[in-house]
């Protein structure tokens, strides 16, 4: 393994971005096709990564330069790029969804080759984030794609019930803000285990090590926990997540939900379970509460929605709740619910939005009163949608049923009665998905729709790959699940051992 | 008596490049004269490579009074090399705008001379002529450009306030001279750590703070700086921002933790506090602004309280950040205003309004400014997020207040940055025709993004660099 | 062949489920090749499953020990999930049966659906519900037959929304889709009941595992709880009493569709699911209680409403929910045999009268109202003698399979009720009554289509050979299917029973009050409906009981409660939650972004450009901070005053 | 008898200059203010004679009383042409500057009553002249080279300043 | 020594002196009338050095070397403000110092 293939997947789309930098303006075209190979290359390579991961050996796989590279000595900072099974379906979910973003965003005409630009460095970032085992580089990794986010939302997003100016500024401070706690937390936990341990070690495993006084970690879980959960929009933290989201164009929306969301997710379980573990029991029954108020509040609010990226967004919200209670129940069948829905909520929503995309594109409304019968006009485009709407609603045979259901086993059993409230959602959820879905695309054809043409050509290629996803998902979950969960146990191993030296 | 000369070849090499700058201005006919710029640039691009040459040659001159150790010549070298960037980004402002190539460039020069020898400083009163051949400087480059009113309306407030502030810190040196006998700042040490005489040092210590905090423009003793920077000639306005601001932060800690260093308990907090109010105010007040100068003026307002910071913790570990924080920000703000100089160059505003679609006319120039902006919030992968990762570290024990204040508000001032780039980026421009900038404010600017970049993704040599030479400082 | 079909069970749904990738990815173009393809596995799957029937049914052994095979689905610690088949005679009863009912109807389908432009798009949707239904059927674990089962409903739902131009259409989808959710989310609380007590969901392990379920820790209540909550999946799926709302509404789909999924199988998947955990059932008296008055209850119901009911499938569909009523009765007083019997007749002569009003439908352009038609048989003498059948086998007339099955639930009842306990002779009233109506409804419809007088607007024809097939084969099995199960030679109970199959004595008198039920029924509306040619006497009995019409015709307000509670309780919260998501959680966030500019506004003005205010601050600071340093800080007044 | 000669000069001294000072801030006339600015500066120059500095007061003497105030006198000409009387007017911040600087002399003054002198007996050397020059060219060097820079760049910067102002206000 | 001079006396005078030149330099509208004020400031600050020279190092003439500089730098900032202010008049026709503020908020 001398051929450091995550640097070269995390490259890939870096080097396109940086080849379109030199593309004239004018060429559209080239550009993105410049930007396709990169994602393209990248998907390819994790998903080699992906099938060439030894489950049976497990941990910390394909580490690149084969082991950590001091990178920043007096912190202890390592370049230390390797996967696990947490990681790996993170990593192929953001080239899946990459790869399909550029293809998503195929009939914009504005400023195409600073959009690719932009879409290129987020895509690397995230990657990034996921990759990293050094808690200093997803730091940086961390923040990377708020500004490009930004500038995207304010070029090619759009306005509705909010401006896309107020839009995306409400997305990034708020994230930003999230994240300063989070880095004081950070912060406060590099000192203390330099306090504790002596020598400086930023790596998840150094950290995970240090014998942290219990207060601390309850202290600084805290701080993670809002980081963390902010950029899962936790509720109460959820607010930019459906305005922002309704602003951004189609690719940022993708990103954004697909797997941006997933870095607070992978983040708290990857970070502050994993380092925090005492911390994490102190904090796991208020986790489960914010979850279950998330899931049916945000639910509800969906219920209230004309907007059908409002729809989303505010399913997104209450479907990250399904996430919480997951991660809250500490249990490996929990937490591999919780990675595994990650996993598929990243892919209904990328789909969900490239859809929606299309729709946009097409009618120029997304006002759900507005639209009806597309089905008549676009039937491939009401199968994309149709196929994410069921996802939302967790339709077995689709990738995210079996996830739901794993988190429900273990939220029920370790929380009882208020995971019912949570699994309550799925009528609610089922409501207005299927309102928004069925108003959208059923119903007699309208004659203003007439000129709306269906998918074509590469326009296919986030339905073709993300419902493929979908469905190969669906009905072998153990693609996802053994990989999922040769990451998650021992990361679950390590807690219980911490718990029973440190807790009572 | 043995004096190595070998030690001051940095400060005799300016010297004589800025006086040769001077004498050549003199000497050749008028239309030649722009080629000065080249000429000063180049000269102090060698005394850059004489300076890192004699890095290691480290010593102590007359007694103390003169200290040539790796804390020193890190300053040093940053101060050349903000200097040589300010010059190469300001060929085209300063034929446009100004004229009288010689005498600017040659005062630039002997800025930077003043700057150097603070940088070295082991005495007050070598301290207080480097601050005040730095501080003369700047006053004649800020009202250098007499056209304009508001030049000479900011040199006007920097005379003034700065002379103020000059016999503020007078005061106090003599104070702390007088509780202690002694000026040479390693002496003081030894006295403060005997006890000196308590009551003086207490005045003493308060008016050096007033007096150094109106030179970094840490609230409140700030209230020139925006004034100024948006007045001054632009590139002089960078150079203010970042040389002015790091030489005094230099002999700050020279002063506070070489010399006052056993009167922590009684600074540490107010040093806090006035850390704590310079990056509210500088963050809040830079929100509603519309001048891009002005803008950046408190937003260096709020960065010196991110710096502060360093002070605070009065360890290796805070010099050590302070002196990477300073060594970036130099970059993030050359970058920034070098930018801001061109775009005055053609369209003539410094309103923020007017950058609309500046990503267009000039890609280069709106990424920099970007890459610099965010640098400043401390955005990561870029190196101001790393620095802030240095300097809040350091007070994560006592102070942890300060570090939730600096988090947070360095993520508010995010979203004056990003009014700036949503001008810049979103908007079409009213004229779309292409900004040229000049081959050598394109290098200051490649550079700039450059070293923000790498700095932020592999601090790794330079966090280096700095620890030994934070150490050196604490081995005297 | 019979042990490959045996081995090769799972084959069953998967060739409907290749036909639908085939369809879809494939031959979507071209109608006629997507239906032959659709057909082709379809029947493939149906000799398959005749071949698995006959070594299931020609070995005993495969009652004592179910032939069972699975392999891992997904698994972790803690918490495995297998797939498999799970052949014993109840599945491979319903195997047959669906695979028949759906072969046939797919053949009806190639005629009835003729010309559509969404031609193949239907097939594809048939081979995927076969395939769902099918894979439901054969399921050897819970988890896998809940996702069969929701697979069922996507299909009901995408094809009762089929005619996407219609509105109703539309929203009878959503409707059958959303109450359906509500039941299987009480199933899925009880599935998770299951496996986190139980540690598995695998049907064999939990049969095992449930008699011993005081070895789990959990109470009698709590199992009764948790049957209760997995019961009410099926009152969603199988349309009982309060879940029955979507049933008749999902007429909205073509006709073989309802015939299908909304009388034959998929409806019935509920009464499936009560008869495949009926170990857990069995254990809870109490939660059999409630299966077996739910069923009663909404036999009933259903029939007072269909007394009054004007289209002609809609009166099918609530006689559907009725009979389904009886099946969950039979399975409520503990006999399976007799559920499954009903089922097993249930799925061929309701299916045949569906496709039969398909037949009249098509013939007269969707009109929809019995009151408009009239002498049909004349016109149609395939379609209305066969549905002659399906009406008599309903009603109860030996020899027609329905008599024989619901003889056999009657007869149950009643042991029930002898058995000590007695809410059994209500429950056995309601049943007897229910077949009277049963009986009437069924031929007042009968009686106002087909018979009478010819109305002259309407111009009839009988339907092609390809829909009167399937007509006469299912009038075949409505005939004769009940044979197998008749009191003297019961072939049915030895093969499908739960616990000891018990041998009923045929009860001579049961009989003949069945027999007298049904022919009063038919009297009487022949009566009402024949003889009186202008109807004055329904329409005196309307007129003088309003009240009961109205309520009855409008189906006891039941479908306005729900939209008045999901408009005003489950909306208006939405709208309420949504404004207070805007206006307080969000304007929190707001309200701090805008004190923090707000206040950096006001900062400003500190700034005034006057540079002596400027030193005025400056030196008052210095001032302040004197003070505060020299006589505000306890040690910096230690320092003073020990200034040695 | 020395101290109470030195006690007596340093009151009066501190009287001159203090009262000299208070009218150089006080009064309306610009004019008279440079004069009595000129009185302060002997009066300073007093002091330090009483200190044994006679080359510094003799510097104070030249440099502030003699150069200094006379190019402040042409700078008052230069811009003050109108009537000299209401030349030098007083704005509205004294009212706080006023307590702002009594409070600041009462803390200074209070610290200072504080503090506890350890002082050096010795007695400074007459011959200053002699003793100062090789120690401000040989321990001070730098800060003299320094000095000499800075005084170069300020005249530099002065005439540049008032060179093109000038030629500017004849474009004017 | 015992009713002396100490340098606490001297520190008085120059912080009163000090002290009117603050006031001076905060009160007075005219330009020139503040760089006189700043002039008495830093006057001041060398009675301070001059009386710390003489208690404390009479041998070393630090506080008289470092005297001697303020006066020189003092001289210098005069003569540049007198040209600044000079500039300033040319241009704007007045000294008053509250009339520049051109550059506010």
């Amino acid at each position: 393994m001398n051929v450091p293939v995550l640097t070269l997947t995390l490259l890939a789309p870096i080097i396109a971005a940086l080849i379109i930098v030199f593309i004239p303006k004018e060429e559209d075209k080239l550009c993105k096709w410049v930007a396709a190979l990169g994602t393209g290359v990248a998907l390819a390579l994790s998903l080699y990564v992906y099938f060439g991961y030894d489950q049976s050996v497990g941990g910390l796989q394909w580490v690149d330069f084969g082991g950590p590279v001091p990178w920043i000595r007096d912190l202890g900072v390592t370049y230390y790029m390797a996967v696990d099974g947490l990681s790996l379906p993170m990593l192929l979910l953001t080239n899946l969804i990459g790869f399909a973003a550029v293809f998503a965003s195929w009939n914009v005409t504005l400023r195409v080759k600073e959009l690719m630009i932009y879409l290129l460095v987020l895509i690397a970032g995230v990657m990034g984030t996921f990759i990293a085992q050094d808690l200093f580089i997803f730091l940086l990794f961390y923040e990377v794609v708020v500004i490009p986010i930004y500038i995207m939302v304010i070029i090619w997003g759009s306005s509705k019930r909010v401006t896309k100016e107020y839009a995306g500024m409400k997305l990034t401070i708020y994230l930003l803000i999230g994240s300063a706690f989070l880095l004081v937390g950070v912060i406060a936990t590099f000192v203390q285990s330099v306090a504790i341990t002596g020598t400086p070690d930023m790596s998840f495993e150094g950290l995970a090590r240090v014998d942290f006084p219990e207060q601390f970690q309850i202290y600084m879980f805290g701080l993670m926990l809002l980081g963390f959960g902010s950029l899962l929009s936790m509720w109460p933290f959820h607010s930019w997540s459906p305005d922002g989201y309704a602003g951004a164009p189609t690719a940022v929306s993708m990103i954004h939900a697909g797997v941006l969301k997933k870095i607070g997710g992978y983040g708290l379980i990857r970070v502050a379970i994993f380092v925090l573990p005492l911390g994490a029991k102190f904090w796991a029954p208020y986790i489960a509460v914010l979850g279950v108020i998330g899931v049916a509040y945000a639910a509800m609010g969906a219920l209230a929605q004309k907007d059908l990226k409002y729809v989303v967004g505010y399913s997104s919200v209450s479907h990250m709740g399904y996430v919480l209670l997951g991660v809250a129940s500490l249990g490996v069948v929990g937490v591999n619910g919780a990675v595994a829905n990650m996993f598929a909520h990243g892919v209904m929503s990328a789909l969900f939005f490239s859809m929606i995309g299309f729709i946009y594109e097409r009618t120029h409304t997304r006002w759900i009163p507005d639209m009806g019968g597309l089905s008549h006009q676009a039937p491939r485009l009401s199968v994309g949608f149709m196929m994410a709407a069921m996802a939302s609603l967790g339709l077995p045979g689709l990738i995210s049923f079996i996830p739901e259901f794993t988190i429900f086993v273990e939220s029920f059993r370790v929380f009882g009665w208020l995971a019912v409230l949570a699994i309550a959602g799925i009528i609610i959820t089922a409501l207005y998905v299927l309102r928004a879905g069925a108003n959208t695309l059923f119903g007699p054809a309208r004659e203003e729709y007439n000129h709306v043409r269906d998918l074509r050509g590469p326009e296919m290629v986030p339905l073709v790959l993300l419902g493929g996803v979908l469905v190969i998902g669906g009905i072998l979950p153990s693609l996802l699940f053994d990989m999922v969960n040769s990451g998650v146990a021992p990361i679950l191993v390590h807690i219980q051992e911490a718990l029973q030296i440190g807790g009572r | 008596m043995n004096f190595d000369f070998s030690l001051l070849t940095t400060e005799l090499a300016l010297f004589v490049l800025g006086l040769s700058t001077f004498v050549l201005g003199l000497v050749v006919p008028s239309a030649s004269r722009r080629g000065l710029g080249s000429f000063a640039a180049l000269g102090l691009l060698l005394v850059l490579g004489i300076a890192v040459i004699n890095w290691s040659n480290q010593g102590v001159l007359l007694n103390g009074m003169y200290l040539v150790d790796g804390y020193a010549n890190f300053f040093k070298v940053m101060f050349i090399l903000s200097a040589i960037l300010v010059i190469l980004g300001s060929f085209r402002y300063i034929d446009q705008h100004v004229g009288h190539h010689f005498e600017y460039y040659s005062t630039v020069v002997f800025a930077t001379l003043g700057m150097v020898v603070m940088a070295s400083a082991g005495d007050f009163i070598t301290l207080y002529l480097g601050m005040e051949l730095m501080t003369i400087s700047f006053i004649i480059l800020v009202a250098f450009r007499f056209m304009d009113t508001k030049s000479l309306e900011a040199g006007m407030k920097y005379l003034l306030l700065a002379a103020m502030s000059s016999a503020v810190t007078l005061y106090g040196l003599s104070l702390v001279y007088g509780a202690t006998g002694t000026i040479i700042i390693g002496e003081v040490a030894e006295a403060v750590a005997r006890g000196g005489n308590s009551p003086l040092l207490v005045i003493g210590l308060t008016m050096l703070v007033a007096g150094l905090g109106f030179k970094v423009a840490a609230v409140p003793f700030h209230m020139w700086s925006p004034d100024v920077y948006e007045g001054a000639p632009t590139p002089v306005t960078s150079f203010l921002a970042v040389g002015s601001k790091a030489a005094s932060f230099a002999i700050l800690l020279r002063l506070f933790l070489g010399g006052l260093g056993d009167l922590h308990g009684q600074w540490a907090m107010l040093v806090a506090v006035l850390a704590a109010l310079s990056m509210l105010v500088g963050n809040l007040v830079a929100i509603p602004q519309t001048n891009i100068k002005r803008m950046l003026a408190y937003s260096s307002i709020a960065q010196a309280g991110y710096i502060l910071v360093g002070l605070v913790a009065a360890t290796e570990a805070g010099v050590k950040g302070v002196m990477f924080y300073a060594f970036l920000y130099i970059f993030a703000t050359v970058g920034a205003f070098t930018v801001v100089a061109a775009v005055y160059n053609k369209i003539k505003s410094d309103e923020i309004a007017d950058y609309a679609g500046l990503v267009q006319r000039a890609p280069l120039a709106a990424t920099v400014m970007l890459i610099c902006l965010l640098s400043m919030a401390g955005i990561p992968p870029l190196a101001g997020f790393v620095g802030k990762f240095y300097l809040f570290q350091t007070v994560v024990q006592g102070y942890m207040w300060l570090v939730y204040l600096g988090l947070i508000m360095s993520m508010v001032s995010v979203y004056y940055y990003l009014r700036v780039v949503l001008v810049m980026f979103r908007d079409d421009p009213k004229d779309p025709s292409p900004i040229e900038f000049g081959s050598a404010a394109n290098m200051t600017l490649i550079i700039a993004m450059v070293i923000t970049l790498v700095l932020g993704i592999y601090p790794g040599p330079l966090a280096e660099v700095a620890n030994t030479a934070a150490q050196t400082f604490f081995l005297r | 062949m019979v042990q490959f079909a045996l081995n090769h069970a799972w084959l069953v749904p998967l060739l409907p489920a290749l036909a639908f990738v085939i369809i879809v990815f494939l031959t979507r173009p071209w109608p006629r090749v997507s239906s032959t393809v659709s057909i082709a596995a379809i029947f493939s799957s149906f000799v398959l499953a005749s071949s698995i029937a006959y070594g299931v049914f020609t070995n005993p052994g495969f009652i004592e020990k179910p032939l069972e095979y699975s392999l891992r689905w997904f698994g972790m610690e803690g918490f495995t999930v297998k797939v498999g088949v799970l052949l014993d005679p109840t599945s491979t009863m319903m195997l047959f049966m669906v695979s028949m009912v759906a072969a046939l109807i797919q053949i009806y389908s190639t005629g009835y659906m003729e010309g559509d432009p969404q031609y193949s798009v239907f097939f594809s949707y048939l081979s995927l519900f076969a395939a769902s239904m099918l894979g439901l059927v054969i399921s050897s674990n819970l988890l896998q037959m809940f996702v069969m089962w929701e697979l069922v409903g996507l299909c009901s739902f995408l094809l009762i929304g089929f005619y996407t131009f219609k509105i109703s259409a539309r929203e009878a989808a959503k409707k059958a889709f959303m109450t359906t959710r509500i039941g299987d989310f009480g199933m899925l609380l009880g599935l998770l009941f299951l496996q986190i007590i139980f540690g598995t969901l695998d049907l064999t392990e939990l049969a095992q595992r449930v008699p011993a379920f005081e070895q789990f820790g959990i109470s009698l209540g709590l199992l009764t709880l948790i049957a209760i909550l997995v019961f009410i999946g099926p009152i969603g799926k199988s349309g009982q009493f309060p879940l029955h709302v979507w049933l008749p509404d999902a007429m909205e789909g073509p006709t073989p569709v309802s015939a299908l999924i909304h009388a034959a199988t998929m409806v019935v998947a509920g009464v499936y699911l009560v008869g495949r955990t009926l170990f857990l059932f069995a254990e809870v008296p109490g939660a059999m209680e409630v299966v077996a008055f739910i069923g009663a209850f909404t036999a009933l119901f259903a029939a007072t409403i269909a007394l009054t009911q004007r289209e002609i499938k809609r009166i099918l569909a609530y006689s559907t929910v009725s009979q389904l009523g009886y099946m969950m009765l039979a399975l409520g007083v503990g006999s399976l045999s007799a559920g499954m019997f009903h089922l097993w007749t249930h799925a061929f002569f309701k299916a045949l009268m569906f496709l039969g009003a398909g037949s009249v439908l098509h013939a007269l352009h969707n009109k929809a109202d019995v009151w408009d038609m009239g002498g049909l048989i004349k016109k149609m003498p395939i379609t209305g003698w066969t549905f002659v059948i399906g009406g008599l086998a309903i009603a109860g007339i030996p020899p027609f399979a329905g008599f024989w099955s619901k003889d056999e639930i009657l007869a149950v009842t009643l042991q029930y009720a002898t058995h000590g306990h007695s809410l059994g002779y209500v429950l056995f009233f309601m049943a007897t009554f229910t077949a009277f109506l049963t009986a009437f409804y069924m031929w007042r419809m009968i009686f106002l289509t087909f018979f009478g007088k010819e109305k002259p607007e309407n111009h009839p024809h009988e339907s092609p050979r390809s829909m009167t097939f399937p007509l006469i084969v299912l009038a075949g099995f409505a005939t004769l299917g009940g044979l197998i199960g008749t009191p003297w030679a019961n072939y049915w109970s030895k093969w499908i029973h739960f616990g000891q199959p018990h041998h009923g004595e045929p009860s001579i008198g049961l009989m003949l009050l069945s027999v007298f039920l049904g022919v009063a029924g038919i009297g009487l509306a022949y009566i009402f409906y024949y003889k009186d040619e202008e109807k004055l006497r329904v329409k005196q009995l309307a007129e003088r009981y309003q009240t009961l019409y109205k309520i009855s015709f409008n189906k006891y307000y039941v479908d306005e409660l729900y939209l008045w509670f999901t408009r005003t309780v489950v909306d208006a919260g939405a709208k309420v939650l949504y404004w207070f998501d805007i206006h307080v959680v969000d304007g929190i966030i707001d309200g701090m972004a805008g004190f923090t500019k707000v206040s950096g506004r006001g900062l400003r003005y500190l700034q005034t450009g006057k540079l002596q205010t400027y030193a005025l601050v400056f030196f008052l600071a210095v001032l302040v901070i004197t003070v505060v340093l020299a006589f505000g800080n306890p040690t910096s007044a230690g320092i003073l005053g020990g200034g040695k | 008898m020395e101290n109470i000669y030195s006690l007596i000069a340093f009151v009066l001294l501190s009287g001159l200059v203090l009262g000299s000072a208070l009218l150089v801030v006080t009064l309306k006339n610009l004019v008279h203010s440079v004069l009595w600015l000129i009185v302060t500066f002997i009066g300073v120059a007093g002091v330090f004679l009483l200190l044994r500095a006679d080359f510094v007061a003799a510097v104070q003497v030249l440099v502030y009383a003699g150069a200094v105030c006379i190019m402040i006198a042409f700078g008052v000409m230069l811009v003050q042409r109108t009537e000299m009387a209401g030349s030098n007017p007083v704005n509205w911040r004294f009212k706080i500057a006023a307590p702002l600087v009594g409070g600041l002399f009462i803390v200074i003054g209070l610290l200072t009553a504080k503090a506890q002198w350890v002082v050096s007996g010795k007695e400074v050397p007459t011959q200053t002249v002699e003793n100062l020059a090789p120690i401000l060219l040989q321990d001070f060097v730098i800060p003299f080279e320094v000095a000499a820079i800075l005084l170069t760049v300020a005249l530099t910067g002065a005439l540049v300043l008032v060179k093109e102002v000038k030629a500017n206000g004849d474009r004017s | 020594m015992a009713t002396g001079l100490n340098p606490s006396y001297f520190i008085a005078l120059s912080a009163a002196l000090f002290a009117i030149g603050l006031y001076g330099a905060i009160s007075r509208k005219n330009a020139i009338a503040v760089l006189i004020a700043i002039e008495l400031m830093l006057t001041a600050v060398n009675i301070n050095l001059v009386a710390f020279n003489k208690f404390l190092t009479p041998e070393a003439f630090i506080g008289q070397i470092f005297a001697i500089f303020v006066i020189t730098v003092a001289a210098a900032e005069v003569g540049l403000g007198l040209a600044i202010v000079i500039a300033i008049y040319r241009n704007r026709k007045s000294v008053n110092l509250d009339d520049f503020d051109w550059m506010k908020w």
